[in-house]
């Protein structure tokens, strides 16, 4: 098992015929993951990826002629969100949106029209997730991963790239690695991540890593104090020496209400029983410190 | 991006709110003319500096004038300040309001909410930080509708709880007005503080001795993702107070923050960067920035990289980290080979490139004899060794 | 029992103070109704009604003070859509809107967000609702009715009255009587308030009011064919001689896809087991042909 | 409130849609003059009857001209016309498209889902009641989100589902457009038929023979609830093609619809006055009008009421059904007992009041010896009965 995606994703790629949407899609299909449609506004009927997938005009048709269930979007900012929302209208459950630089207004109302659909988006601005060994959405590097059984959730791109090679160069395999994104408003955060990896009989430890800013990372630590009590859990907090101040102005600070440094979310993890490693490297060691034996 | 008080202004204008008149001058004998203007009003006017950082008041950076000689005098004398290490270049002028109350208002994107958030305090003229750490009861909060928007009864509900029933229409219109200039130019804060009942003339055309509610002042920081739709809105970025460093990082699409240390930083990604910063600090170094390359660097971005770190005469030692997705690690190899070949000052570098084409990136760089690292750990523990060896 | 409004109702009227608000209030507290706040934003704290009801600044804080369950809206057009949105968010479950005139393409979004909430809104432009000797909201005039046991649902307003009295001069009572207003878009339709007749144990027949345009009533119709099978019910419809083409173009017409005659009324509702009356004076007697002994 | 082509026109281009250039002439001089500056783009100029009428096609009213001789002779001949008993007394001259193919689109507010409906067929230039009864599979409905509106992708798919891929962004532009201008104006239909694929020439500024879509005749019809919000609007009711008793009952607030009977009724309530045609048709007579005096209607807007139905010279008896809510029924009497102290011709009338006050107005009327009824069928019965004494 895995969250998110496995064996039985049936892809979709919007904008497979553009050049990083390609790119992706053959490092995807290479993988092994099913990418079963893509769809580029006016290039219906085309194949795509050397003639093994077919090209839709809607998200509809995709779905109605292949059955995918499973959107990557990498259309870019402009029209990304109006993408996100044509896959919920078509009943797609589950969608990662890599597009970077949507402007943080326009995801105010497409993850409220997520949320009421019942839908689940990662991202945007996102590097996707890997199942290592079953299937593999978005841009993260396959090299970097080993099958297994640690859950792995993060808002940054290349670090959890660096933090996942750790794991695997140390022999430590992922049961699912998610990278839920960086932007200002995003669809799933740390804690929804959490609860699918609580949910999944095969995730039996969790590598957080999170970044300063916002207290999302403070609102996982305190959900998962209370529901993966028993669980090994270790995190790695980017931003210690980061300069403050440099985001946004008195009142997006006052929102996160005194929290957002790293101090204080290392504080939250700590009390919540996680270990947090002072560099990725450290990660592979307090998992087995924290009694992981996968 | 910030931009100065005097087109935050302008934009509240725009949509509507009621902004007193204002002037902007940058010399003394442009802020005497504006302010014979703008004395008949209240008899008063007040000169604030046009910088782009906080606590100017605090820093003697807004005064008021009686006359128009010394409007004069004070517009000198402010024009010759440093507000936190900038020059200030230009002064607001505008009639000094006969104030009855000052509140803070503000519209802020909430991203733990993911809505549009309203934040008003009946403690205006007050950092709202302040009022937060000392009285956190009398700060109002009102979410707007994620898909249909401010509501008219969100504001009524906003204006009794701040105590503005007297002032019910117009907090209504300030209140959407400040939500439909966030949406008009993707803004992600618009602040007003104080917004104040004033006696008369603080707007124009207003009777006497009526109070009204007026925007005294205006801070808006816009979405800089969303500056692609607002071409209009690139023509506030203020070019007297920008860093030339900044300027060029943005020519280049690069993330760039100055700071004070002696190892300058080349990383793709914001998070390893930040990482890659930490552990200088933890081998025992000072990072001397923050620098993102970004996904997909090619060898030209590269180079500008490097000189912007070199820019900064206490750099001592760079270090390079480059984990290859979407970039590949032998165009980082080319650009740090030709940025060398480039470099003015010789600074040891140490460059750790993983991933897509780290076999190709390591092969040019030992050819061209640079050192290098595996792990990141190592990686800056040897920039560390590196620059205290070099420094001076 | 009733539906919609009963003994248990406790009532907000919004526009307490003003001229209509004020004069159909009193109408409502003569018949017994429980008006327990009114509502008129920078009016909050006085007393309205002679000195009987609080009057608050919003919503929320009427509701949180008394206990409010249902409001009445008097506000102009203006006005009226976002005082039903603000009794949506502050939890009131039933909302009469009384008033005419609001932009129709105005009550998109609220209809909307009103389903989305799970409330129940009643109108726009509406008569309101009378369960006779329980309460009355609205300005349907007291002295129509008399208690009983028919359920009344209409279009109409003054073509209401009109039945309902002829139905009360012939001895027949009723258990509700529900104007739902003529307007393009309405919170609920025939058929939303059929389903609650159906459900209410002291409703033994149906009296349905229609009028030519759209097809709301062939709708009710074919739902109470098959859910109202064995309760006496009769229906009148209007407009039978009145010209035809005098409201929308061409696409208005074919949206209604060539019903909205009162010919094809009348077919749909016979053909549904209803008796159809050639003049409301008609009613009571249809009712006890069709078998209503109340 | 219908509006002329020339107006809807208008309002598309103010949304930023392809609109190819036209001109309004009230005379054959004019529209000579209108015809010289447009047939350089194609050659030909089409000529268009401006009622507010359908089937103005089919009646003459659209006709094409090759040089401005014949452009003021057919202008000359159309300005002539009566289409369905309205005098033509305005023309609009369009260059004439080089058509490749029509299409139909329409934004429509759907009552029974309560939402935006865009419509659309490849049949253009049809009447779309024909395509719905013989073809209904050929109209492609979307309808656009109740709280976020209608979005690009649904745009897209209505383009792919009428076959215009080839002109997916313009067909987005156009779709988004119309429910632009239905929220911008509060209208409940924005109807443009044809949409058509024209060669070049149909817009300013394109160039030769480049296919494009552009509106070719646009039909709005505005929500009267909606007007109070746009003055501007009103300006577009058109004067010369109005009923002047259409004019009077608005200004009154008087829904009154003229028909072809003798008797003459005055009801409160649509489906009351509705119902109370329908009983005199059953009673034997014919309706003479549609007439709706609102709720809480004064003595003078009785009489203004009065005077719209006795200016009719077919009716022969006067139905006044008032049942009392909002409505009293002693202003109602009054208004009457003056209506009929002023009253040119004699002409029996039957009056029924129930409901608020009715025992004061039927006091009131006995006093000024009417003739009374209590129930309505009675009433009916006796306004036809009277219809039939009084007839010459």
């Amino acid at each position: 098992m895995s969250i998110l995606i496995g064996r039985d994703t049936r892809l979709l790629v919007h904008g497979i015929t553009g050049r990083e949407g390609e790119f992706h899609s053959r490092a995807m299909q290479e993988y092994g993951t099913n990418i079963v449609a893509g769809m580029t506004p006016g290039k219906g009927g085309q194949m795509a990826l050397d003639g093994t997938v077919p090209v839709f005009n809607t998200v509809s048709e995709a779905v109605r002629e292949t059955g995918a269930d499973t959107s990557c979007i990498f259309v870019p900012a402009g029209g990304a969100p109006d993408s996100i929302l044509e896959a919920v209208a078509a009943g797609i459950e589950t969608i990662f949106c890599i597009t970077e630089g949507i402007p943080a207004l326009d995801m105010v109302p497409v993850v409220a029209t997520v949320e009421a659909a019942g839908a689940r988006l990662i991202g945007p601005n996102c590097p996707g997730a890997t199942s290592p060994g079953r299937a593999k959405v978005g841009i993260i590097p396959a090299s970097v991963h080993r099958d297994g059984r640690v859950g792995v959730v993060s808002r940054s791109g290349t670090l959890t790239y660096e933090a996942v090679q750790a794991m695997t160069d140390a022999g430590i395999g992922q049961s699912t690695c998610v990278g839920i994104g960086g932007d200002p408003i995003i669809g799933s955060t740390f804690l929804d991540i959490l609860r699918l990896f609580e949910a999944d009989p095969e995730t039996e430890a969790i590598v957080l890593i999170g970044e300063i800013g916002g207290a999302a990372e403070e609102e996982a630590a305190a959900w998962a104090a209370e529901h993966l009590r028993a669980v090994p859990k270790v995190a790695f907090i980017a931003g210690r020496t980061a300069p403050e101040g440099k985001r946004m102005g008195h009142a997006g600070a006052i929102i996160s209400g005194g929290s957002g440094t790293a101090a204080s979310k290392v504080e939250a993890l700590e009390a919540a029983g996680f270990r947090v490693a002072g560099s990725p490297t450290e990660l592979p060691q307090l998992l087995r410190d924290a009694g992981f034996r996968g | 991006m910030k931009i100065q008080e005097a087109d935050a202004k302008r934009l509240l204008l725009a949509q509507g709110l009621p902004v007193p008149p204002w002037e902007v001058a940058r010399s003394p004998a442009e802020a005497r003319a504006a302010a014979s203007r703008l004395l008949h009003d209240t008899g008063k006017v007040v000169i604030k500096a046009q910088v782009l950082v906080g606590g100017r008041g605090k820093a003697g950076g807004v005064k008021l004038a009686g006359s128009d000689d010394e409007a004069e005098h004070v517009a000198d004398a402010i024009l010759g300040m440093q507000i936190k290490g900038i020059p200030v270049r230009k002064v607001l002028v505008a009639a000094a309001a006969d104030i009855v109350k000052e509140y803070y208002l503000a519209a802020v994107l909430d991203r733990g909410v993911r809505r549009i958030l309203l934040m008003g305090s009946a403690e205006g003229g007050v950092e709202i930080e302040t009022v937060a750490a000392t009285n956190p009861d009398a700060i109002v909060r009102i979410h707007a509708d994620p898909l249909i928007g401010l509501r008219d009864w969100q504001a009524r509900e906003l204006a009794f709880r701040l105590g503005l029933g007297k002032h019910l229409k117009a907090t209504v219109g300030i209140a959407r007005g400040l939500v439909a200039t966030m949406l008009a130019n993707d803004a992600d804060l618009v602040e007003i503080n104080p917004l104040a009942v004033v006696r008369g003339g603080g707007a124009p055309g207003s009777p006497g001795g009526e109070e009204q509610l007026v925007c005294l002042d205006a801070k808006i920081t816009l979405d800089d993702s969303g500056l692609f739709r607002h071409p209009e809105l690139e023509s506030m970025r203020d070019p007297d107070e920008e860093d030339p460093a900044d300027a060029e990082a943005r020519r280049h699409d690069i993330s760039f923050i100055h700071l004070d240390g002696t190892i300058g930083c080349m990383v793709n990604g914001a998070g390893l960067a930040m990482t890659t910063m930490d552990l200088v600090k933890r081998a025992g170094g000072e990072p001397a920035n923050f620098l993102d390359i970004g996904g997909g660097a090619k060898a030209d971005r590269v180079a500008a990289a490097m000189r912007l770190i070199l820019d900064d005469p206490k750099v001592q030692a760079i270090l390079v980290n480059i984990f290859g997705g979407i970039t590949r690690g032998d165009e980082v190899a080319h650009g740090l080979i030709e940025a060398r070949r480039q470099q003015r000052r010789d600074v040891p570098m140490v460059v750790r490139i993983v991933g897509t084409n780290a076999e190709e990136a390591a092969r040019l760089l030992e050819e061209a004899h640079f050192a290098t690292a595996t792990s990141l750990d190592e990686a800056a523990r040897k920039a560390v060794a590196a620059a205290g060896s070099h420094a001076p």
